[in-house]
C-alpha cells in the first residue's frame, strides 16, 4: 500500500463522507438520517483501515475496528431504540428554511478549503484532503443541529461532527494514541446514553420535544 | 496719643450720625409733606417720638420668647456699630492704628440687623410677621449683593474695601476720576438706597396696612423701649445708606487736620450731601407708586444688573 | 441610652469614648505636626499586605490640617452620639461600630502615604457610612443608600484609573514616586488626569452636577453622623482634590494650568448658587441642612479655584495665599457650624420625632439650649458677622477682588461672577435660615410631638456647645487660627506662611510683607467690632429696660383682632414662596390645589394644597440616564429566546467569524 | 520526579463515589462526603507542598502538577470542602421541604464526588488527550445532576447544557489533534510522550503558526463555550439556575475555571507558536465581549440564581481580560481573580440558595427583609455582592486592580474604559437587586427557622478566605501565582 494509493482513496472517501453529510443534511425523514450516520461510520472504518495498511501501525486496525462496531452499529441502533420508545413522528422539521440551510453549508464548505489553502508547509503531514473535510463535518454536523427541531436529529448531528473529528484525526500521521481514542469513543457513547435518558425523561413527564422547551430565557 | 485721637474721631464721627439720623427722616417727612403741598410735622418730631416711646409701657406678645425682648437692643448695636466704619469728616491718612472695619463688614452687619427683626417677627408668631420676615429676606437677599458690587466697584479700582482708605484716594487718585462704572453704580445704589431705606417704590413706611407695609411690620409687636430703639436703629441705617453712596461717589470735603476752619467745611460738605440725597429720596417717594411686592424683584434687578455692569466695566 | 438593654449601653458609651480618645490624640498628634513648621513631615511603613504595592502613613501640612478637622467634629459627635441612640437606635452597637470604622478610615484618608492605602481606606469610609445610612431599614433609606454608593463607586473607578496611570508611570504607589512621575508626563495627560480626579473626588464632595446623592443619603443617617458626613466626609473629597490639584499634579514649577483653577472656581460657584437655592425650597430640616452642604462645597471651591489661578506666580503670592487660606479657614468654619446645625436637627428628632419643619414651631420656649444653639449655627453658616462663616467669605472676598478681578480681561470677569455669586449666596443662605429657625423654633408649636417636646440630656448639649464655642473662637478671633494654616499654604503654594498674609495679632488684619498694590490697607478687626458690638447691645439693653414703673403686659400677638392658633403661623411653603417665582426657571415649580366648596362656591370647606420643587440636575440628568440604561437593557434581554436552536446557532456563528477573521495570519 | 499522589487525587473522590452507591442513609453519605472532600483538600496540599519544593511533578506518563495545575486542583479543594460542608446542613432542609427524595440521595453524592473526580483529573491531566475525556466526564456528571430535580425546567436546562457544552468541546477535541498533528508534523515522527502539554509546550516555537492558529481558535471557541464566554455563554445562566444549590457553586466556582486552564494551556502554546498578539488578541476580544453582553442581563434580571450566573460570564470575561492585557501583571491578575471569583460566587450561591429555600421562590422582587429573616446570611450575602461588585476590602477589588494597571500598561485604554464603565454600572445592578432583597420587612409566610449551623460554617469558610485576600495576599499564595505566571508566559 503505497502513499499516493492511501491519499487517493482517504480522497474519495473524503468526498463520500462529504456526500452522506449532505444526505442527513436534506433527508426529511428520521431513519435515513441515522442510517446515514451509519453509513459515514463505516466510511470512517474503511478510510482507518486504508491508513493502518499505508502506515503499518497496528493500533489503527483496532481503532478502525472500534469504530465500525460502536459508531456503525452500537449507537445507530441506541438512536432507533429512543425513537421506537417515543412513539414520535419521523419527519424532520426544519427550524430554519430548508434554502438557508443549504446555502450556509455551501458557504462552509467554501470556508474550509479555503483554510486548507492558506495553510503552509505543514500540509503533506496531513494526507489527502482530511483537514477541509474534517472541517466541513464538524460544522455541517453543528448547522444540522441548529437548523433541525427534533432532538434526536440534533443527537445525529453530534455523532456526525463527531465523525468529523475522528476522521482528522485519523488522517494526521497515523492517529492518536490508542488509549485516548478508546477513551473519546467511551465518552461519546457515555454522552449519546445521558442525552438518550434526557429525551425519555421528558417525554414521560411532559411529552414534548425536549428541544422545544424554551421556558428558561432572559 | 495718636490711637486715643483715632477713637475720639470714631466716637464723633458715630455720635454725629446717631444724633443726625432722626433729623433726616423729619426733614424727608417734611419735604414730601410740602411736595404734597401739606405743612408737615416738624423737623424734630421723630425725636419727640422716641422721648414719647421711652416713657411708655410695653405690651409684649405670649408666644414671644425670652430673645425678643433682646432684638430691640442687638439690632441697635449692629446698626451702630456699622456707623462706626463710615468716614464722615476725616478721611484717615495712613494705616488704621485701630482697625473696626471696612465696607463688607458694614453690609454684614446691616445684613445681620435685617436677619434678628425678621427673626424678632417669626418670634411673635401669627400671620403677619411670618409675612413680613418672608418679604424682608426676600428683599435684602436682592439688596445685599447688588450693595456689595456697588461697593466692589469702586473697591477694585481703589484697591481696598475700607471706607475711609476708599474716600481719601478717591480725591486724590486721578485713576479714580469718575467714568462711566461710577456712573453705573451710583443709578444701581440710587435704587438700591431706597429698597435698603424703605422707601416707596419698594416699601411705604406711612401705612398701617398690615398687608402692604414692609419695614414697619417687624415692628408690629415691639413696643415702649424697644420700638424706640428699632425706631432709633432704622433712622441711623437711613442715615448710613446715605453716607455711604456719599462716601462711595462725592469724596471732596472730607478733611484732614483737625483745624476747626477745616472740621466746617467738612461739616457743611457732610450736610450738602445728605440734604441732596434726602431730597431725592423725598422726591422719589412722592413721585411713585408702591410697585406690588412680586413686582418689585424686576425693580431691584435693575440694581443688580447696573451694579454688575459697573463691576464687569471696570474689570474688562 | 434610657431605651436600651445595660450591656448595650455600657458597649455603646464605651465605643463612643474611645472615638472621642482616638478623636483627641488624632487632633493633639495633628496640631503638633502643624506646629512643626518646616520639620519632615512624620513618616509610618506600614506592613507589606500586597506584595506589589508598599503601603505607608505620611501626614504633612495638609493631612495634618484635615485630620484636625476630622478631630473637632468627631469629638462632638463622640459626645453627642450615645445619648442621641439610646432613644433613637436600630442596632446601636452596629452603628457604633460602624461609626469607629468610619472615622479611622476618614483619617487614614487624610493621612495615607500612598495609592493603595488612600483607595482601601476611601472605599472603607464609603461602605461604613453606607452601614450608617441604612442601619435603620426603612425602604427610602435603602433607596439613598444605593444611589450613593452607587455615584461613590462611579467616583472610585474616575480615581482608580488617575492612580493607576500614575503608578504605571512611576512603577511604584507611594505619594513621592506618584509625583516625580507625574512631573514626567505632558501638560495634556497631566490635565485630563485631573479633569478625572476632580469628577471622582467631585462626586464624593457633592459638587453640583453629582449632588444628587448627598440630599437623600445624608439625612437618612443617625444625626451625629449626618453631621460626619456632611461636616468632615465632605471635606475628605476636598482633601483629594487639593492633594491632586496643588501637590501630586502640580508642575515642578510655575503656575498650574489655568483651565484647573477656572473649572475649579465656576463648579465652585454654580454649586455655591444651586446648593442653596434648592435648600430654600425644602422643609425636610435634615436635607435642608444637606443642600447647604453642596453650597458650602462650592464656597470652599472657590477659594481652592482662586488659589489655583494665582499660585505660581501667575497672581500676587501673598493673594494666592490668602484664597487658599480662605478655602481652608471655610473647611474648618463649615464643620464647626455645619456640625452643630445637623447635630442641632438631630436633638429635635431625638425629641419630636419629626424632621418636617411645618409640623414643628414654638420649640424655642419648650427646647431653648438646642434652639439658642442653633440660631447660633445658623447665623455662622448664614456667613452674618459676629461669626466664623463671615470671616471665611470676608477672606474669600478679598482675595476675589485684589486677586482675581485685578487680573483684568476675562478671567477678571470670571472672578466678578464668581463674587457676584458669592455675594448672592450669602443672601440666600440667611433667608433660608431665618425660615428654617423661625419656622422650626419659633411662633407656636403645630403638632402634638412639638407640644410636649422637653429639651434633650445634656450629652447632646455638651456636643452642640463643643461646636458652638468653636464657632465663636472662628468668629472673634481668627487672626490666632492663622498659623493653623502656615504649613498647609506653605507647602501647598510655597513661600509664606498663610499668618504672614494675614497678621495674626489678636485681630484679623489683612497686611502682607510689604505693599502689594494697596493689599496693606485694608484692616478688619473682628475682635474690636463684636467688643463695640457688646458694649452697644448692653447700653441699649440698660436704657431701653432703665427700672421705671411703666407697666408691662402680655397679651396675644396682634392678628387683626382675632384669638391667634397654631393655624395662623406663617409656614415653610409660604415664607419660600417669593423666591419661588423669583427663581422659577431654576425650580420649575408645580403645584396643585383641590377646593371643596359647600353649597355655594364662596363657602370653602376643604383646601389642599400640594406643591413640589424641581431639582434639575436629578430630573434632566439622572431620571434620563436611569430610563435609557434600563430600556437598552429590557431590549438586549428580548433577544435571548431561550430556544436551544439560537445557542448552537450562535456557537457555529461564532466558530465561523473567528476562522474567517482570525485564521490568516 | 514522580510522585504517587497524582494518581491517588483523582481516585479518592471517585473510590467515594462509588462507595456511596451502596450507602442509603443521609448521614453516612454526609460524612463521607466531607470526608472526601478534606482528603482531596489534603492531598492538594500535599501536592503543592512537593511542587513547591522541587517543582513540576509527573506520574504514569498522563498526570503532571506544574504550579498552574496546583492553583487550579487547590481552588477545586477548597471549594469541594466549603460545598460538602454546606450540604450536611442544605440536604437535611431540603429533604424536609420535600425538594429532594431520599431514595435518590445517593445518586446525587455518588455523580458530585464523580464529577469532583473528573475536575480533578482535569487539572492533574498533563495529556491534552486525557483534559479532554476528563472535560467531557464532567460535562456528563455535571448535566445528570442540573437536570437532577427532574422538572421540566431542570430537564431543559440539563438537555441545553449537555448539547451545547458538549459541540464546544467537541470542537476542542479537534482543536486538540490539529496542535497534535502540528507537533508530530514539528517533531519529524511521533515521539514518545508527544500529547503531553509539557513536551509541545517545550518545542512550541518550532510549531507550524498556521495550523496553531486554526487550533487555537477551535480551542477558544470550543473551551470558551464550557467556560462561558460570550456570546456562546447562553447555556451557562440556564444551567447554573436549575442546579441544586451545591452544584450551582461547583459549576460557578470550579467548572468553569477548569475550562480556563484548558484555554489557558493553549494560550501558552499558541504564544510560544504565533507570539503574544494572536491569542492574546482573541482573548481581549472574547472577555469585552463577555464584560459588555453580560451587563444588560444583569441589570433588568428578576432570577437570583440567573443573575449570578450572568455575573460568572462577566467574571470570566475579566478573566479572559487579563489574560488578553498579558504581561505579567495581566496574566498574575488573572490567575489572582479566578482563585478571588471561584471563592467569592460559590459564597453568594450557597447564601442564594438557602435565602431560595426560605422564600419558595427565585424571584428578587419578591424576596424581601432576608436580613431580618437570616441575620448572618443577610450579612454575608451583602458582603458577597459587594465583593462581586469589586469593593476594596474584599478580594475581587484587588485583581481587578491588577489587570486594569495591566490594562494601562499594555496601553489598552478603550478596553480599560468599556471595562470600567461596564463593572460600574453592573455594580449598580447588583447593589440594586441584592439591596432588595436584604433590605426591607419580609411577608409572615417566609420560612424563619433558626439558620442552620453546616451552611453557615461552609459559607464563614469561603468569606473569610475572600475578606482575607481582600487585605492581603500571603507570600506562599504571592510565590505560587508568580511561578504560574511564568509558566503561563512560556
Amino acid at each position: 500500500m503505497t502513499v499516493e494509493l492511501a491519499t487517493r482513496l482517504i480522497d474519495v472517501l473524503g468526498a463520500l463522507l462529504l456526500f452522506t453529510m449532505l444526505v442527513i443534511l436534506a433527508s426529511g425523514q428520521l431513519f435515513r438520517a441515522i442510517y446515514a450516520v451509519a453509513l459515514q461510520a463505516v466510511f470512517l472504518g474503511i478510510a482507518g483501515a486504508v491508513l493502518a495498511a499505508a502506515t503499518g501501525n497496528p493500533d489503527l486496525w483496532v481503532i478502525a475496528g472500534i469504530t465500525i462496531v460502536v459508531k456503525a452499529f452500537v449507537l445507530p441502533w441506541l438512536l432507533i431504540r429512543v425513537v421506537r420508545t417515543v412513539q414520535i413522528s419521523r419527519e424532520i422539521e426544519p427550524a430554519i428554511p430548508m434554502t438557508l440551510t443549504l446555502i450556509a453549508a455551501s458557504g462552509i464548505v467554501v470556508l474550509a478549503f479555503h483554510l486548507n489553502a492558506s495553510l503552509g508547509p505543514v500540509r503533506q503531514t496531513i494526507t489527502g484532503n482530511a483537514l477541509p473535510v474534517g472541517v466541513t463535518l464538524i460544522l455541517i454536523g453543528v448547522l444540522v443541529m441548529a437548523s433541525r427541531r427534533k432532538a434526536l436529529v440534533q443527537m445525529v448531528g453530534l455523532f456526525a461532527s463527531e465523525n468529523g473529528i475522528f476522521f482528522t484525526a485519523m488522517a494526521i500521521s497515523q492517529g492518536m494514541p490508542l488509549i485516548i481514542e478508546i477513551g473519546v469513543i467511551l465518552d461519546v457513547v457515555l454522552g449519546a446514553l445521558v442525552m438518550g435518558i434526557l429525551v425519555l425523561r421528558v417525554r414521560s413527564s411532559v411529552d414534548t420535544d425536549i428541544a422545544d422547551l424554551e421556558s428558561l430565557k432572559g | 496719643m495718636e490711637r486715643t485721637q483715632h477713637i475720639v474721631r470714631i466716637a464723633t464721627e458715630t455720635g454725629l450720625l446717631v444724633l443726625l439720623g432722626p433729623l433726616v427722616t423729619g426733614y424727608v417727612q417734611k419735604l414730601k409733606a410740602r411736595l404734597q403741598c401739606r405743612r408737615g410735622a416738624s423737623l424734630l418730631q421723630p425725636y419727640r417720638d422716641l422721648a414719647k416711646l421711652l416713657r411708655k409701657g410695653t405690651v409684649r406678645s405670649d408666644t414671644a420668647t425670652p430673645f425678643f425682648r433682646a432684638v430691640p437692643a442687638l439690632v441697635l448695636a449692629a446698626t451702630v456699630t456699622a456707623a462706626t466704619m463710615l468716614p464722615v469728616l476725616w478721611a484717615p491718612s495712613g494705616p488704621a492704628l485701630l482697625p473696626v472695619g471696612d465696607s463688607i463688614l458694614l453690609l454684614g452687619l446691616l445684613a445681620l440687623a435685617r436677619f434678628l427683626l425678621a427673626i424678632g417677627a417669626l418670634d411673635a408668631g401669627g400671620a403677619f410677621g411670618g409675612m413680613v420676615a418672608s418679604r424682608e429676606m426676600t428683599v435684602g437677599l436682592l439688596v445685599e449683593p447688588a450693595l456689595m458690587l456697588a461697593v466692589f466697584s469702586v473697591a477694585v479700582a481703589a484697591g481696598t474695601t475700607d471706607l475711609g482708605e476708599l474716600a481719601a484716594r478717591r480725591d486724590s487718585l486721578a485713576a479714580l476720576s469718575w467714568q462711566a462704572p461710577d456712573l453705573l453704580a451710583l443709578f444701581g445704589m440710587l435704587i438700591l438706597a431706597l429698597a435698603e431705606t424703605g422707601r416707596i417704590p419698594v416699601d411705604n413706611p406711612d401705612t398701617h396696612l398690615e398687608l402692604t407695609m414692609l419695614h414697619e411690620g417687624m415692628l408690629l409687636e415691639h413696643s415702649g423701649p424697644g420700638l424706640a430703639c428699632i425706631a432709633l436703629a432704622t433712622h441711623v441705617k437711613q442715615l448710613v445708606t446715605l453716607t455711604l453712596v456719599a462716601t462711595l461717589f462725592f469724596p471732596p470735603g472730607l478733611a484732614r487736620g483737625l483745624a476747626p476752619p477745616e472740621i466746617a467745611l467738612a461739616l457743611g460738605a457732610f450736610a450738602a450731601k445728605v440734604l441732596l440725597l434726602a431730597t431725592f429720596l423725598a422726591v422719589v417717594e412722592s413721585s411713585y407708586a408702591k410697585l406690588r411686592f412680586f413686582r418689585v424683584p424686576q425693580f431691584l434687578g435693575l440694581g443688580l444688573v447696573s451694579a454688575f455692569l459697573a463691576l464687569a466695566l471696570r474689570v474688562l | 441610652m434610657d431605651g436600651q438593654p445595660p450591656l448595650t449601653r455600657i458597649v455603646v458609651w464605651l465605643g463612643h469614648l474611645l472615638v472621642l480618645a482616638g478623636a483627641l490624640g488624632g487632633a493633639a498628634f495633628a496640631l503638633s505636626v502643624l506646629a512643626g513648621g518646616a520639620a519632615a513631615p512624620p513618616h509610618l511603613a506600614l506592613p507589606r499586605l500586597f506584595p506589589f504595592a508598599e503601603m505607608s502613613l505620611s501626614v504633612d501640612g495638609l493631612s495634618a490640617f484635615f485630620l484636625v478637622v476630622v478631630a473637632l467634629v468627631t469629638a462632638a459627635a463622640a459626645i453627642y452620639g450615645p445619648s442621641y441612640l439610646g432613644a433613637h437606635a436600630k442596632a446601636p452597637v452596629l452603628q457604633t461600630f460602624a461609626l469607629a470604622a468610619f472615622v479611622a478610615c476618614m483619617a487614614l484618608v487624610c493621612c495615607a502615604g500612598d495609592a493603595m492605602t488612600f483607595l482601601l481606606a476611601w472605599e472603607g469610609m464609603t461602605l461604613a457610612s453606607w452601614v450608617l445610612v441604612v442601619s435603620d431599614p426603612r425602604e427610602e433609606n435603602a433607596r439613598a443608600g444605593l444611589l450613593y454608593l452607587v455615584m461613590a463607586h462611579a467616583g472610585t473607578a474616575a480615581l482608580l484609573v488617575v492612580f493607576l496611570t500614575l503608578a504605571d508611570h512611576a512603577q511604584a504607589f507611594d505619594f513621592a514616586a506618584l509625583r516625580s512621575a507625574a512631573r514626567g508626563l505632558d501638560g495634556r495627560t497631566r490635565t485630563a488626569l485631573f479633569m478625572l480626579a476632580l469628577a471622582g473626588f467631585g462626586a464624593k464632595a457633592g459638587v453640583v452636577p453629582l449632588h444628587v446623592w448627598l440630599p437623600k443619603a445624608h439625612p437618612a443617617a443617625p444625626s451625629h453622623v449626618s453631621a460626619l458626613m456632611s461636616g468632615v466626609m465632605l471635606k475628605i473629597a476636598l482633601y483629594g482634590i487639593f492633594r491632586f490639584g496643588f501637590d501630586l499634579l502640580a508642575p515642578a514649577s510655575g503656575p498650574l494650568p489655568a483651565s484647573w483653577g477656572w473649572t475649579v472656581l465656576l463648579l465652585g460657584s454654580a454649586s455655591a448658587v444651586i446648593g442653596v437655592l434648592l435648600a430654600l425650597q425644602q422643609h425636610d430640616l435634615k436635607r435642608l441642612l444637606a443642600y447647604h452642604s453642596v453650597e458650602n462645597v462650592g464656597i470652599i471651591l472657590i477659594g481652592a479655584g482662586l488659589a489655583m489661578v494665582l499660585g505660581g506666580g501667575r497672581g500676587p503670592q501673598p493673594l494666592a495665599t490668602l484664597a487658599l487660606a480662605a478655602a481652608l479657614l471655610h473647611t474648618l468654619n463649615h464643620a464647626a457650624f455645619k456640625g452643630l446645625l445637623f447635630l442641632g436637627a438631630g436633638s429635635v428628632l431625638a425629641r419630636t420625632g419629626i424632621r418636617n419643619m411645618e409640623e414643628l414651631g414654638g420649640l424655642a420656649r419648650r427646647m431653648p439650649w438646642t434652639a439658642w444653639l442653633f440660631l447660633l449655627g445658623a447665623i455662622a453658616i448664614s456667613a452674618l458677622p459676629p461669626l466664623n462663616g463671615f470671616v471665611s467669605e470676608w477672606m474669600t472676598f478679598q482675595a476675589l477682588l485684589l486677586g482675581g478681578v485685578r487680573l483684568g480681561g476675562a478671567s477678571g470677569l470670571l472672578a466678578g461672577v464668581a463674587a457676584s455669586m458669592l455675594a448672592l449666596t450669602g443672601g440666600l443662605a440667611a433667608a433660608c435660615f431665618a425660615k428654617a429657625f423661625g419656622v422650626t423654633f419659633l411662633g407656636r408649636p403645630r403638632s402634638s410631638h412639638a407640644e410636649h417636646a422637653r429639651e434633650s440630656p445634656a450629652p447632646m448639649i455638651a456636643g452642640m456647645a463643643l461646636l458652638a464655642l468653636a464657632c465663636i473662637a472662628l468668629g472673634l478671633a481668627p487672626g490666632f487660627a492663622m498659623p493653623l494654616f502656615d504649613r498647609p499654604t506653605a507647602e501647598l503654594l510655597g513661600g509664606l506662611g498663610a499668618s504672614a498674609v494675614v497678621t495674626a495679632r489678636g485681630p484679623l488684619v489683612l497686611t502682607a510683607g510689604g505693599p502689594v498694590n494697596g493689599l496693606e490697607a485694608t484692616a478688619i478687626s473682628m475682635t474690636v467690632a463684636a467688643a463695640l458690638f457688646a458694649l452697644l447691645a448692653a447700653a441699649a439693653w440698660v436704657v431701653s429696660g432703665w427700672p421705671r414703673e411703666a407697666p408691662r403686659r402680655l397679651a396675644p400677638t396682634w392678628t387683626c383682632g382675632m384669638t391667634p392658633t397654631a393655624r395662623f403661623d406663617y409656614t415653610a411653603t409660604a415664607f419660600a414662596k417669593p423666591l419661588r417665582l423669583i427663581f422659577a426657571a431654576v425650580y420649575r415649580p408645580r403645584r396643585q390645589i383641590e377646593r371643596e366648596t359647600g353649597p355655594s362656591p364662596y363657602v370653602l370647606r376643604r383646601l389642599a394644597y400640594t406643591g413640589e420643587v424641581v431639582d434639575l440636575a436629578e430630573t434632566m440628568i439622572y431620571a434620563r440616564v436611569k430610563h435609557w440604561v434600563n430600556a437598552t437593557a429590557q431590549e438586549i434581554r428580548e433577544y435571548s429566546t431561550g430556544r436551544i436552536h439560537g445557542y448552537i446557532g450562535f456557537v457555529l456563528v461564532t466558530l465561523t467569524v473567528a476562522l474567517l477573521v482570525f485564521a490568516r495570519p | 520526579m514522580t510522585s504517587n499522589l497524582l494518581w491517588l487525587a483523582p481516585l479518592v473522590p471517585f473510590a467515594a463515589g462509588l462507595a456511596m452507591l451502596l450507602v442509603r442513609d443521609r448521614r453516612a453519605l454526609a460524612a463521607l462526603d466531607v470526608g472526601s472532600s478534606l482528603a482531596v483538600l489534603a492531598l492538594a496540599a500535599a501536592i503543592a507542598r512537593r511542587v513547591a519544593v522541587s517543582g513540576p511533578v509527573s506520574a504514569l506518563g498522563v498526570f503532571r502538577a506544574d504550579d498552574l495545575a496546583v492553583l487550579f486542583l487547590l481552588l477545586v479543594g477548597l471549594l469541594a470542602v466549603a460545598v460538602a460542608i454546606a450540604t450536611v446542613g442544605w440536604m437535611r432542609q431540603e429533604l424536609a421541604r420535600g425538594q429532594m427524595r431520599k431514595d435518590r440521595l445517593r445518586w446525587y453524592f455518588a455523580l458530585v464526588h464523580g464529577f469532583i473526580a473528573t475536575m480533578v483529573v482535569t487539572v492533574l491531566a498533563d495529556n491534552l488527550g486525557i483534559l479532554w475525556i476528563a472535560m467531557e466526564g464532567t460535562t456528563i456528571t455535571s448535566a445528570l445532576l442540573v437536570g437532577f430535580h427532574g422538572d421540566k425546567h431542570g430537564l431543559e436546562a440539563a438537555w441545553k447544557y449537555i448539547i451545547v457544552t458538549t459541540i464546544g468541546i467537541s470542537f476542542g477535541l479537534f482543536g486538540t489533534v490539529l496542535v497534535y498533528g502540528a507537533a508530530v508534523a514539528a517533531h519529524g515522527e511521533v515521539f514518545a510522550g508527544a500529547m503531553n502539554w509539557s513536551s509541545i509546550a517545550a518545542i512550541a516555537h518550532k510549531l507550524d503558526p498556521g495550523i496553531i492558529r486554526i487550533g487555537f481558535i477551535f480551542v477558544v471557541v470550543g473551551y470558551g463555550t464550557k467556560a462561558g464566554l460570550a456570546p456562546v455563554h447562553m447555556w451557562l445562566p440556564d444551567a447554573h439556575s436549575q442546579a441544586p444549590t451545591p452544584v450551582s457553586a461547583l459549576l460557578s466556582g470550579a467548572l468553569i475555571k477548569c475550562a480556563l486552564l484548558g484555554i489557558i494551556r493553549f494560550h501558552t502554546i499558541a504564544r510560544g507558536a504565533c507570539g503574544p498578539e494572536f491569542s492574546g488578541g482573541l482573548l481581549l476580544l472574547f472577555g469585552i465581549m463577555s464584560v459588555v453582553v453580560a451587563t444588560p442581563f444583569i441589570i433588568v434580571q428578576h432570577d437570583i440564581k440567573r443573575l449570578l450566573g450572568y455575573h460568572s460570564v462577566e467574571h470570566v470575561g475579566i478573566v479572559a481580560l487579563g489574560l488578553g492585557f498579558g504581561g505579567r501583571l495581566g496574566t498574575y491578575g488573572a490567575l489572582l481573580h479566578v482563585i478571588n471569583h471561584g471563592v467569592t460566587k460559590a459564597l453568594v450561591f450557597l447564601v442564594a440558595g438557602d435565602a431560595i429555600g426560605r422564600y419558595g421562590t427565585r424571584d428578587m422582587r419578591v424576596i424581601k427583609g432576608y436580613l431580618g429573616v437570616a441575620p448572618f446570611a443577610g450579612t454575608l450575602l451583602l458582603m458577597g455582592a459587594f465583593s462581586l461588585a469589586g469593593t476594596p476590602p474584599f478580594s475581587i477589588f484587588v485583581s481587578e486592580l491588577i489587570i486594569l494597571r495591566a490594562g494601562l500598561a499594555a496601553g489598552r485604554y478603550a478596553s480599560v474604559a468599556i471595562f470600567l464603565l461596564m463593572v460600574v454600572v453592573i455594580f449598580a445592578g447588583l447593589i440594586l437587586h441584592v439591596g432588595q432583597m436584604a433590605f426591607g420587612t419580609a411577608e409572615a409566610t417566609v420560612d424563619r427557622q433558626r439558620e442552620a449551623r453546616s451552611p453557615l460554617l461552609g459559607m464563614l469558610l469561603l468569606s473569610s478566605v475572600m475578606v482575607l485576600l481582600g487585605l492581603s495576599i500571603p507570600a506562599s499564595l504571592d510565590r505560587l501565582l508568580a511561578r504560574a505566571t511564568e509558566i503561563v508566559l512560556g
